[in-house]
């Protein structure tokens, strides 16, 4: 059998005395888009947080084309392969959009010196014009990022996960806040790539419409554990996953 | 064009104000009449106190010359400039009055900031008139550097005899401020207990500005001296002595002008009494002309002086009894004149006290062991010039 | 032990005005995220407004306490809060730290410039007499610094912990934009800690200014010490800046007395290093779960 | 006009005209100018080590002074032994580099306020140490005549020599720090100042760089301190006390933190203009505390974000004069 990219074996996270994900496990193939959907405080973020070593499970383990990363560090994980866009806008505001994007490559070839001494764009300046082009965001390229509208910043920031050609992309509410216009062309600009790239996805959404179309796979959570997994349809039609939607 | 036009303006603009404000020192040459006296002094900052009272002591006497036609027919013109209590700074400000060339300068009062300056005033030859009391000011060689009070070495040995033969102490405990006038105090005051076989017990170093002593009381308590010397600045010793007053010490407090001063006993008050020492000039000295100048400068600028304000005052009578000596304004006839030179009051009543000058530039005078009775200081005794 | 005991009640006592100020310091971090530098010139200088209302006023000392206590509430506490943070509190924390130490510099020249650069004595609030007590020597002062230090802390947390406007005041600190829904009138709620920050500094120079004497440079060691006191007791918790303020005083007095003086400075620094480093939320703070 | 103020052109003209009036200084300047225009170059030294950590990388630090105090010490100690001027100043950078690196630490676990005061009790705690350990830094006294240096035979004693070697060592170290800034190291300290989380999260690491910037900055003060011992020749533990500290503090956010002069313009704030505004005497220091704290309110990104604003407000000016002309050219070709 293929080595899933993302292996996640029984991880939990409990805070004091609440359990906010209670035993999950689930594998991520390459070339899947594999959405992760809950109602709110279903442990969503937290079992991403987790993967992506901003907190350490309490326990379980997490593989990355089978190297255990658990507690890993996000930098670190990053560097594997791992790259993941935010909730909320998180992009630099006081660099220019090329910057931003040259950041985003510029730590994971060489060393430290290397980045002290060599060129002042790491030599990524041609990628970031592509990766610039790619996303539509040419016209701004030389402007803060502070200073773009609200989807181009989100766009930016998508822009910057797949700046270093990951294996892995982890997607946070990717939709949340953007107009219908622009929601379209993220999700074309991520089916694209994903197919050009047979770049792998995880997406944590609210947005129903957006995960069934973008998903090839969907895992509910409710209180911290799986209670549903299969394709969009199948979802869909679940009466658990109505019920813990509808319960809440 | 018009850009241009405007750039050289700005450029001219620019370079004139950077010129102008660096003091270009073009204007020093033609200051034909007035007489430029700069003085470089602690206006700010922790000296701010002891700074304050030389400038005012200055001031007055500034005043009372220019009042009665100056030094030789010229009026003084004065300049204050603050070294923020900073050697660093301090000693960019004489370079600063340096480039003018002055006749004389006067400060700093921190010994510090002296031991900085003077390499600048024996370089460009310029008698330097300070106020510091660090004994390595007047070791240096410098043919330049006057003092206007003891300095360390020949107040603490003074001192240091009254504790063998007045006190008769065999053991003696030490509180001292960390600073560079603390300091100095300390080493020198350790090394002539060192002379007269009398063993120091308890060390203490305490902090400029602290304000709980209770601490180092507990210390001294327990050391179990003879007598203790405190030689911390005024308003610490005014603190030092409440806390020990309220913490029962009945071994003798014995000081120098900063544990008797008048500032000390305002602060202190009754827990001052008893304190005894040694006071080089102070505004309480049995002698009128003394009091008469602490009369005056209480009414001029609505304070009681320390001894700073003394100093300050003798500086500018310094200058005006040796001009009127050579009868010219030459720098390097001013030092070599002052070094041996005596001042008496019949001839300068300015100058309080009559002292001498030696080839160091170090001071001789008569000084005072003085007691604080209710609230006073008192002149117990009188000691004679070291060399009369 | 009498020199002990001597150490540790007058090593209380300071540590008693650490607290009143450590308080204050920390109610407004709460409030408004205001870091204070100029917190021990706010302590430096209520007393000249006393020593300015007796020398050009002309009148006695109680009133002049009064009106001292007045011009603190309008100038620490409302000017400060309308002039200072209120306009900078979107710029957050470094420029607010940058203009409070400008602040400071700017009292402690006023003072200087247009009082006086000298120590000036300050008329105690009470006789001054000593107690024996157990071979250590106490002053009625010291005492009565404790009494009131105590009492004002304790009736301070019976205003946050025990009435409506304290729990509106705590709510406001927790989650303004919460407190806001709940129809808690968030900007005078922060406006309250800062006149009780007033009051706090007012009173705390009051009780100390006797002992030390009045001096523009007092704040220096005063802001320090509250920041210290703030610091090791827990930023959160007004029980946790009271015992940093005891526990600083105290170890103050004992390591100038039994490890040394010339050192006497290093140690509550080296306790604070250690506390931030080792528990950052303070002795007596809690924890706060920081989440991404 | 405005365009001509943001040109390349201008900016060069203006970077040349500085230079020019720097190398023409000694020859229309005394010593106390040449004096202070050294103390301005060396200070802003150090507060561009302090605007690398501070100002990029968003480390609040409150022991710049104490890391000037540390530099001047090692060169003042090395030099008076007879060890060259320059191996001196690489000691003491290397010196102020470790404990930098080390003073870093606490920058990992505490942020802010608390990072704030860790700082500053380190910077006390320095100067507490280099008063009480006289057998090394000859305590409250400091260190007198310390030399200037003689390098490959020229003996820069005289003030005219010694303006200019001062000018050279600070416009090389200056380029290093321009070098820094403009390298992925620079883009790699903003972002570790806007958002850590999302800079660990593209492979940044944080920790490192954290400590890089602390360390970085401190070897730039180290060297500053290298510069001032010769410059002043004689200095003692109070000099790098900690308002030496606030001072730097102060000059590179009223220069403006997070810009290349910034600090240079802060530092004549601080060193210059107390001696254009020598009229005001005592007052200065109350003067320059309400500057500061205006400047604050209305501009908390500093007197390079005073410019910046003054520059966008006429090109929007200008950009909003051109629409309506445009505007009206339309309504005009419209009505006819």
């Amino acid at each position: 059998m293929m080595q899933p990219v993302l292996e996640v074996t029984d991880v939990s996270k409990r805070f004091g005395g609440v359990t906010a994900v209670d035993g999950v496990s689930f594998k991520v193939y390459e070339g899947e888009i594999l959405g992760i959907i809950g109602p709110n405080g279903s442990g969503k973020s937290t079992l991403f947080n987790c993967v992506l070593g901003q907190l350490n499970p309490t326990q379980g383990s997490i593989k990355v084309d089978g190297h255990d990363v658990t507690g890993a560090r996000p930098c670190d994980l990053n560097r594997l392969g791992v790259s993941r866009t935010f909730q909320l806008l998180q992009v630099f505001p006081e660099l220019s959009v090329r910057d931003n994007l040259i950041l985003a490559g510029q730590e994971h070839e060489g060393t430290m010196l290397d980045r002290l001494l060599g060129p002042r764009d790491a030599g990524l300046t041609a990628s970031a014009n592509q990766m610039i082009e790619f996303f539509r965001l040419s016209h701004v390229a030389d402007e803060k990022a502070g200073g773009l509208s609200y989807g181009q910043q989100k766009l930016l920031d998508a822009a910057m996960a797949f700046m270093a050609g990951p294996r892995l992309v982890l997607l946070d509410e990717p939709a949340g806040g953007v107009n219908l216009t622009m929601l379209g062309h993220l999700r074309d600009r991520l089916k694209a790539i994903n197919t050009e790239q047979n770049a792998t996805f995880v997406v944590i959404e609210h947005n129903m419409e957006f995960v069934m179309a973008l998903c090839n796979r969907i895992i509910v959570l409710a209180e911290g554990k799986i209670i549903a997994e299969g394709t969009p349809d199948e979802i869909r039609s679940n009466p658990e996953v109505i019920e813990a939607y509808l319960g809440h | 064009m018009i850009t241009t036009q405007l750039n050289r303006k700005t450029f001219l603009l620019a370079s004139a104000l950077l010129a102008g404000g660096l003091g270009l020192g073009l204007q020093a040459a033609q200051a034909a009449d007035p007489l430029y006296l700069p003085n470089v002094v602690e206006l700010s900052g922790p000296g701010a106190v002891s700074g304050t009272n030389w400038r005012d002591g200055i001031i007055l006497a500034v005043e009372e010359i220019n009042a009665k036609g100056g030094i030789l027919g010229r009026k003084i013109e004065l300049e204050n400039l603050d070294t923020q209590s900073d050697a660093g700074i301090s000693r960019a400000q004489m370079q600063k009055v340096l480039d003018k060339n002055p006749y004389v300068v006067l400060g700093p009062v921190f010994s510090g900031s002296v031991l900085v300056d003077m390499a600048l005033t024996s370089q460009a030859e310029v008698p330097e008139i300070m106020g510091g009391e660090a004994a390595a000011i007047t070791q240096k060689g410098s043919k330049y550097i006057f003092r206007t009070a003891f300095g360390q070495q020949s107040s603490i040995p003074k001192l240091a005899n009254y504790f063998r033969d007045g006190l008769k102490a065999k053991t003696v405990a030490v509180v001292w401020v960390n600073n560079d006038f603390g300091k100095g105090g300390r080493d020198n005051f350790i090394k002539e207990m060192a002379a007269r076989d009398i063993k120091v017990v308890a060390d203490i170093s305490t902090e400029s500005g602290q304000a709980d002593f209770s601490a180092d009381v507990v210390k001294v308590k327990g050391a179990n001296a003879d007598a203790i010397f405190v030689y911390t600045n005024e308003e610490e010793s005014a603190r030092f002595l409440k806390e020990a007053r309220k913490q029962g010490i009945k071994t003798p407090l014995i000081g120098e002008t900063t544990l008797l001063g008048q500032k000390v006993i305002d602060l202190a008050g009754d827990a001052a009494n008893g304190v005894k020492g040694h006071v080089g000039l102070s505004a309480d000295a049995p002698i009128p002309a003394v009091q008469e100048f602490a009369k005056k400068f209480k009414a001029r600028f609505n304070y009681v002086n320390d001894h700073n304000g003394i100093k300050g005052y003798i500086a500018v009578y310094m200058i005006k009894a040796v001009t009127e000596k050579t009868g010219k304004f030459d720098s390097k006839l001013f030092a070599s004149t002052l070094h041996g030179m005596t001042i008496k009051p019949e001839q300068e009543p300015g100058i309080l006290m009559e002292a001498t000058w030696d080839a160091n530039g170090d001071i001789d005078r008569a000084s005072f062991l003085a007691e604080i009775v209710d609230n006073k200081q008192k002149i117990v005794e009188i000691l004679p010039k070291l060399n009369k | 032990m009498a020199a002990f005991i001597q150490l540790f009640v007058s090593g209380l006592a300071t540590g008693a005005i650490y607290a009143l100020v450590a308080v204050g310091f920390m109610l407004l971090w709460q409030t408004s995220q205001t870091i204070n530098f100029a917190q021990g010139e706010f302590v430096m200088i209520p007393a000249f407004f006393v020593l300015w209302a007796i020398r050009f006023l002309g009148i006695d000392f109680w009133p002049a306490v009064g009106i001292g206590v007045i011009v603190s509430l309008i100038i620490l506490g409302f000017l400060f809060k309308r002039m200072i943070v209120d306009p900078m509190i979107k710029h957050g924390v470094l420029p607010m730290v940058i203009s409070t130490i400008a602040l400071s510099i700017f009292l402690k020249e006023m003072v200087k410039d247009f009082y006086s650069s000298q120590a000036q004595p300050f008329p105690g609030l009470i006789p001054s007499s000593d107690l024996n007590f157990f071979g250590a020597v106490i002053s009625t002062q010291n005492i009565f610094i404790l009494i009131i230090a105590s009492l004002t802390v304790v009736a301070l947390n019976f205003l946050l912990n025990g009435t409506r406007l304290g729990r509106a005041m705590q709510a406001t600190a927790q989650n303004p934009t919460v407190a806001r829904i709940l129809g808690i009138p968030v900007e005078r709620m922060i406006l309250y800690t800062f006149l009780i920050n007033a009051a706090l500094v007012a009173l705390a120079s009051f009780l100390i200014s006797p002992i030390y004497l009045a001096k523009f440079t007092n704040g220096d060691v005063l802001g320090l010490a509250a920041f210290i006191a703030a610091i090791v007791g827990g930023f959160n918790q007004v029980r946790g800046a009271i015992v940093g303020g005891l526990v600083l005083g105290v170890t103050e007095n004992l390591a100038a007395a039994y490890i040394s003086a010339q050192y006497r400075g290093a140690i509550p620094l080296i306790l604070l290093i250690v506390v931030i480093l080792w528990r950052p939320h303070g002795l007596m703070g809690r924890a706060e779960e920081r989440t991404v | 006009m405005i365009d001509f103020l943001t040109s390349r052109g201008f900016k060069i003209f203006f970077a040349l005209f500085i230079a020019a009036l720097l190398i023409t200084a000694p020859f229309y300047l005394r010593n106390f100018g040449l004096y202070l225009i050294a103390m301005w170059l060396v200070i802003s030294v150090a507060a561009l080590g302090l605007n690398l950590t501070l100002g990029y990388a968003g480390q609040v630090s409150m022991a710049q002074g104490a890391f000037v105090g540390i530099g001047a010490y090692v060169t003042g100690l090395m030099t008076l032994a007879g060890v060259p001027w320059p191996v001196a100043f690489l000691c003491s950078g290397l010196l102020c580099f470790v404990i930098g690196w080390v003073l870093g630490y606490p920058a990992l676990r505490v942020q802010h306020h608390y990072l704030a005061f860790v700082t500053l009790a380190f910077s006390t705690l320095v100067f507490l140490l280099m008063r009480n350990e006289e057998w090394l830094t000859k305590g409250i006294y400091g260190l007198t005549d310390v030399p200037r240096p003689i390098l490959f035979g020229w003996n820069t004693g005289k003030a005219f020599d010694f303006y200019f070697f001062v000018l050279g060592v600070v416009t090389l170290l200056s380029l290093g720090v321009w070098w820094i800034i403009r390298s992925p190291w620079g883009r790699a300290f903003v972002a570790l100042r806007e958002n850590p989380v999302r800079a660990l999260s593209l492979g940044v690491d944080t920790r490192r760089y954290t400590l890089m910037a602390f360390a970085m900055g401190s070897a730039i003060g180290g060297f500053a301190g290298a510069l001032y011992a010769p410059l002043v020749q004689f200095f003692e533990p109070n000099s790098f006390a900690l308002p030496l500290s606030l001072n730097l503090l102060l000059m590179v956010i009223v220069g403006g933190g997070g810009t290349f002069f910034g600090p240079f313009i802060g530092a004549a704030t601080a060193v210059l203009l107390p001696e254009w505004l020598r009229i005001a005497q005592g007052y200065y220091l109350i003067i320059y505390a309400i500057v500061v704290m205006v400047l604050m309110l209305f501009c908390p990104t500093g007197i390079m974000g005073l410019g910046d604003r003054f520059i966008s407000h006429f090109r929007q000016k200008r950009i909003s004069a051109e629409r309506a002309e445009k505007a009206k050219d339309m309504s005009q070709q419209e009505g006819k």
